[in-house]
């Protein structure tokens, strides 16, 4: 068994668990945070994403024990008592997300881009969801509420919601 | 971080209480106490409102529940032993090693299923197959252990001894009569469509001129990003709970009544929130496996597919052939239309005869045609089985008809958008079952779409050069 | 060097089952706060199916979407459903909710008639009051009369229903007869750039107007029509499961199956084709499958007008479309990209 | 995933004590990224009795310029490679292979080292490091070791690393810094994509004769290993830089090419894209080397 102890969204937490034991199952089996997915456990699909010392990673190809000493953010650290995270409001306010599977790790790969980017452009948004699939949306109302928050976070307007219809 | 490296000792069952007990409580997790409920879902009229969902937030939190986030105190976790042959008869399966693993609390094979069959219309599936294995998917034993590990290793020590067979993969030959059935002794042919409408051979007799075209299609899988997961628990009244990522819980519980022969007062299926459908969680799959599991170790068990068994053991989109032969006035109206289109369904009925009636009745497209002829045929082949997947059909045939109209248009000349104007459908047009149609706006949707796109007449086939 | 085309496809696709009954139950309950719960035997697979029914239920009632809470997908508190497939929940199962909450606002009626001294038949529900037609300003909130139902008159304002389209049986010989109750139509136009040294296909842009009778909430059809879009782009380009000659699968994983990532998805333009059905609740049909249905012959189109190439399996991959190039070169060799005329994949026969 | 032992080292040197300590009594893997290692182990029905993490091994992150060239430690990953300021400007090519491999999640974990050591022939690092003939260090109980990428690989998934062999370091060596050299990959999408064909084509500039000088061409996934399109190589070299001569030399490494037929593409389909990606990755190396030219940088071999 291995003991690792860790930052878990700001909190410090401890386990022993089996070597083999990836940070996915750790904080899923052992810390009861389940916001982050298994959707492939092998690094395609991007649904375990979260962010180890500010790095988003697939949380399933890494072990518990590559872990130890780090800190880790999952989306159930990034709202607080207070509010949403833009992200969080932008994702509800835009319907950018359906069966909502993939939400968590695309949530957080987008918070590690806008941390280091503060205003993407749309490539740089498709970029930086590229591990992240998605099934049911298409992406479109994801990159519109991430190029949204980034508004958010500049301090500037969001801008105006494409609508289906033309007036003819 | 110690700088000494750990030593430590092999991992032992025995000596791994953690896994036995449930995990530590959750923690706090923090989100906004005050709800701000967003304008859309506030307004009247609520028809026409941009409305939020209402699992919006949650999703976005990370706190929407799906199965396998649920946890309930001293679960068993199961795996299936899938057959990795497309074709065979069972000689043996010894499960003697597995159930002597440290940590396997239970083991069933398809002998230990009350009635080990079913289906959406042809009950022709084995919950586990006992005797024959239809393809590389079919699960032949299920292992309940205290841990996913070791009910993935117990899995590995399941032997089974298998006679191979020759596989049937390819609808065309599996058609023909003498091809050797899947489901011996019936032919392979289990489903057969027909729409006749006028005279076809007058009309392409009358034709100025008629175009053949043969397309073929795909097999394709879903990918719901949550893959199938199932948690069932037996209570003491004889009662099982099934949670389940269905999408049809009326159809999932006569499935689940009917395979493990009980009433159906007895069972209750919740699907939670499904991460995901697209028509491959509209039938039962592990479930019934999972509530005798359950029923046989007095723990709830559940069971998470991998990824690789939800592309092998879950259904997917009918592959087609499509041939079509189509007869045009010199102006270009639609004289008379042939269809003949072959499914394959793969090794188990699953949703093929909805499969093929849809695709039967759309194949001729959104256009007037005065002379049809219709045929569709549904094969079994030993490859994996086909369903329900978002279209029914109709995607393959639209594939078909629509290429098969700008060859056409192309051939004589036309513009893609005017030839599809001149056959169209309108309102009170008669379908080729002779229904008449209302509120049928073909015509409108391409004329908005052309204004929006900027269309405009007919290409040349040679593109137009773009930098590289 | 890279050849722009445009391709175009339009289909038409069914509401409901084929003729088989496929009906749903809905049942009701106003509270006494004049919010509702609506208890359906569905399930949420991603769609926002909950979300559409609540706004039905809700334009029935007069309130307003976040005044209905929906239970579903239990067999022991949720009335039966045929479920979530074939593009139904919407038109069959809104039908259902809309005819429950009718119910359950009939009985409202009855408890305000006398209230405001008028017959049943002269109140109508909007904003969450309850009012006489033609007299918005002699009206109650519809709480209070929630509330005088339960504990003054007794009458717990709760209604159930159901619906199943109507069809007739087809003719085993012919066909012929209603297999549905009615059909959704969509035209989707691609663009696309097709590389002619290595086939590379990558769609620019598509455009899709898509019919669903009346959009209950036009950003949820946006979503099903973006989400469809992305389906059909994999389907058109990608997406394959193989097999070995022993007919076990060659990729059943997410490396070597190949579906579009966000890098792989075109500018999708979503249109909604105003229309009413007056057989869909307040004229709704539906929208979840047909989405992805033109878009892989839009694209095939829109390969064929860049290149001249007819792709008649799918899907297109890289290869194909060269391979395809190829022979295309090899017989007409002086006269590459030359008009087209029976180099697609229909041959033509002239009588 | 199989039950093994796990060890996780400080350094290099204690890594390779590790290994020393290990391999001598069972299967040991080495931990970098584990980006391939833990996606194998996931399916491996026989794993290894030992890990050995070297993800903490500081010693092996480093990106810096020597007097023998640039060195690039084994641990660096995909994603300091793309903001390396170095490295984005000597290298471009470089910095394009690291942003075609995976996505950001598996750059972020991912290292130069591991894409290396696993020795998948379509690895998007090879064949850059070819044709910029990188060496690599190895560290091994008796010490050190140098030996040229070209010898590393041995076949699919093999390398000369013995058990308690590590490698420790890329070198690209100084006579080839800013060299320039464009990368080209061909994959079944845009996003998490695996090459079918991937090449980098290098060659410096005679600017008197507008010739080829020592051009060098790394070809990845039509062979057992990354290759060398050697006899390309020779055609170009000394001749006018020319489109026709880009585009023969295209064709002429397709004989250097032994691809296999697979699921994702046919061996012809792929010596195809071969001749095509080989005279677009020369094209781009010229229009490289006419920009660095023309901001007075290196174009040119350093006297």
């Amino acid at each position: 068994m291995v003991n690792v102890t860790l930052k878990v969204n700001g909190e410090t937490r401890s386990a022993t668990v089996p070597p083999e034991t990836t940070l996915l199952r750790l904080l899923r089996d052992q810390f009861n945070l389940t916001g982050a997915k298994l959707g492939c456990d092998v690094g395609d699909c991007g649904a375990c994403t979260v962010i180890v010392d500010g790095k988003p990673v697939n949380s399933c190809l890494m072990l518990a024990g590559q872990a130890d000493g780090r800190e880790v953010l999952t989306i159930e650290g990034l709202a607080n008592a207070d509010h949403l995270h833009p992200l969080q409001k932008l994702f509800e306010h835009f319907g950018s997300l359906q069966c909502g599977f993939c939400g968590p790790g695309v949530i957080m790969s987008a918070k590690a881009l806008l941390d280091e980017n503060p205003n993407p452009s749309a490539q740089e948004i498709r970029d930086a969801l590229g591990g992240n699939l998605c099934r049911c949306t298409g992406y479109a109302k994801m990159i519109e509420a991430i190029k949204g928050a980034s508004c958010i976070l500049r301090g500037e307007e969001i801008p105006a919601v494409k609508s289906a219809f033309v007036t003819e | 971080m110690p700088d000494k490296p750990r030593v430590i000792e092999k991992p032992d069952v025995l000596e791994k209480p953690d896994i036995l007990k449930p995990p530590a409580p959750a923690p706090l997790v923090t989100f906004p106490v005050e709800v701000v409920v967003p304008e859309g879902r506030q307004q009247t009229p609520a028809v026409g409102q941009r409305a939020t969902r209402a699992d919006a937030r949650l999703h976005g939190l990370g706190q929407t529940k799906y199965i396998d986030d649920m946890y309930f105190p001293n679960m068993l976790f199961a795996k299936i032993k899938r057959a990795g042959i497309a074709s065979a008869r069972i000689k043996s399966i010894d499960t003697k090693e597995a159930e002597a693993m440290p940590g396997v609390i239970a083991v069933i094979t398809g002998r230990d299923i009350p009635c080990n069959s079913f289906g959406p219309s042809l009950k022709d599936q084995p919950v586990l197959a006992s005797e024959r294995v239809f393809h590389a998917g079919d699960g032949v034993a299920a292992v309940a252990a205290v841990s996913e590990q070791i009910a993935a290793e117990a899995i590995e020590k399941i032997k089974v001894e298998y006679e191979p067979l020759t596989p049937v993969l390819d609808p065309l030959e599996s058609l023909k009569l003498e091809t050797p059935g899947v489901h011996a002794p019936s032919a392979n042919i289990y489903g057969h469509k027909l729409i006749k409408k006028g005279d076809v051979e007058k009309a392409f007799a009358e034709s100025y001129r008629v175009f053949e075209g043969t397309f073929r299609t795909q097999m394709v899988e879903h990918v719901p990003l949550e893959p199938y997961a199932c948690i069932a628990q037996w209570d003491a009244n004889g009662r099982v709970t099934v949670y389940s990522t269905l999408g049809r819980i009326t159809l999932g519980r006569a499935d689940v009544a009917r395979t493990l022969g009980i009433p159906m007062s007895r069972i209750r299926i919740i699907a939670t929130v499904v991460g995901g459908n697209f028509g491959g969680k509209n039938e039962i799959r592990a479930e019934p496996v999972m509530a005798l599991l359950s029923k046989k170790t007095g723990r709830p068990v559940k069971c998470v597919y991998t990824r690789s068994e939800e592309f092998t053991a879950s259904t997917t989109r009918h592959p087609l052939v499509m041939d079509y032969k189509t007869g045009v006035s010199k102006q270009g109206k639609i004289l008379g239309r042939k269809i003949r289109l072959v499914l394959d369904g793969g090794a188990y009925c699953s949703w093929s005869e909805t499969t093929l009636g849809k695709a039967c009745i759309l194949s001729a497209g959104p256009y007037n045609i005065d002379n049809l002829y219709a045929e569709a045929f549904v094969v079994y082949t030993n490859k994996t089985m086909t369903g329900a997947m978002r279209g029914f059909g109709a995607p393959q045939v639209c594939f078909a008809y629509e290429s098969h109209m700008d060859d056409i248009a192309h051939a004589l000349g036309l513009d893609p958008l005017e030839f599809r104007l001149m056959n169209a459908f309108e309102e009170g047009s008669i379908s080729p079952t002779g229904q008449k149609l209302h509120s049928v706006v073909v015509k409108e949707s391409l004329l908005r779409a052309a204004k929006r796109f900027g269309w405009n007449g007919l290409g040349d086939g040679n593109g137009t050069g773009v930098k590289a | 060097m890279k050849r722009r085309g445009r391709g175009m496809a339009c289909m038409w696709y069914p509401i409901g089952f084929t003729v088989a009954a496929n009906p749903s139950a809905a049942v009701v309950k106003v509270n006494e706060d004049g919010t509702a719960t609506l208890l359906t035997g569905t399930v949420e697979t991603g769609q926002g199916s909950l979300t559409i029914l609540a706004q039905i239920v809700a334009q029935e009632l007069g309130i307003a979407t976040d005044d209905v809470h929906v239970v579903s997908a239990d067999t022991d508190a949720t009335p039966m459903d045929t479920g979530a497939i074939a593009s139904r929940t919407t038109y069959v199962t809104g039908n259902a909710a809309r005819i429950a909450a009718e119910k359950a606002k009939e009985t409202l009626f009855e408890v305000a008639a006398p209230l405001m001294a008028v017959k049943p038949s002269q109140l109508e529900a909007a904003d969450h009051k309850i009012f006489v037609k033609g007299f918005p300003q002699r009206n109650m909130h519809i709480g209070d009369v929630a509330n005088h139902a339960r504990v003054v008159s007794g009458q717990p304002p709760i209604g159930s229903g159901y619906f199943n389209p109507e069809t007739l049986a087809l003719d085993p010989e012919t066909g012929q007869g209603k297999p549905f109750g009615t059909y959704v139509y969509a035209t989707q136009i691609a663009e696309v750039d097709v590389d002619d040294e290595t086939g590379e296909v990558e769609v620019v842009r598509i455009v899709a107007s898509h019919d669903c009778g009346t959009a209950i909430n036009p950003m949820l059809v946006e979503g099903q029509v973006e989400g469809g879009v992305s389906m059909g782009v994999g389907f058109a380009l990608e997406e394959e499961i193989l097999f070995d000659a022993n007919g076990r699968q060659l990729n059943p994983n997410l490396t070597n199956y190949i579906m579009p990532t966000s890098l792989d998805m075109p500018e999708v333009e979503v249109d909604i084709v105003d229309n009413y059905d007056p057989t869909g609740p307040f004229g709704a049909k539906g929208v979840g499958e047909p989405t992805l249905v033109p878009t892989a012959a839009a694209i095939c189109n829109a390969i064929y007008d860049a290149v001249g190439v007819r792709i008649t399996a799918l899907p297109a991959t890289s290869e194909k479309v060269f391979k395809a190039l190829q022979a295309k070169r090899e017989q007409q060799p002086k006269q590459i990209g030359a008009a087209p005329n029976g180099g697609g994949g229909s041959s033509a026969s002239v009588h | 995933m199989k039950a093994f032992e796990f060890f996780s080292a400080t350094n290099s040197n204690h890594a390779v004590a590790l290994l020393a300590q290990h391999a001598a009594n069972g299967k040991v893997k080495v931990l970098a990224g584990g980006t391939d290692l833990l996606a194998d182990l996931k399916f491996s029905v026989h794993g290894p009795d030992v890990v050995v993490d070297i993800s903490r091994a500081n010693d092996l992150k480093n990106i810096a310029v020597t007097d023998q060239g640039l060195s690039i430690g084994a641990l660096v990953t995909h994603t300091q490679i793309m903001r390396s300021p170095v490295i984005r400007d000597m290298f471009p090519a470089l910095v394009d292979a690291a942003h075609t491999i995976g996505a950001v999640q598996t750059r972020n974990l991912g290292t130069l080292g591991g894409n290396l050591v696993t020795a998948v022939p379509s690895m998007d690092s090879g064949p850059t490091l070819m044709a910029l003939e990188a060496i690599v260090t190895i560290a091994s109980p008796g010490g050190r070791r140098q030996v040229p990428l070209s010898e590393f690989f041995v076949g699919p998934r093999k390398t000369i690393l013995k058990p308690d062999e590590l490698l420790a370091e890329i070198i690209i060596p100084k006579q080839n810094l800013g060299k320039p050299t464009h990368f080209l990959k061909f994959g079944l999408r845009k996003g998490q994509a695996l090459a079918l064909v991937n090449v980098a084509g290098s060659f410096w500039v005679d600017w008197e004769k507008n010739t080829f000088v020592a051009p060098r061409i790394g070809l990845g996934a039509v062979a057992p290993k990354v290759i060398r399109a050697s006899q390309a190589e020779a055609f170009l070299e000394g001749r006018p830089i020319t489109p026709e001569n880009m585009a023969e030399a295209g064709r002429i490494a397709v004989n250097d090419a032994k691809p296999i037929s697979d699921f994702r593409a046919s061996a012809e389909y792929r010596r195809h894209l071969v001749a095509v990606l080989t005279k677009r990755a020369l094209e781009g190396a010229w229009a490289l080397a006419q920009k660095k030219r023309l901001e007075g940088s290196n174009g040119k071999r350093h006297a």
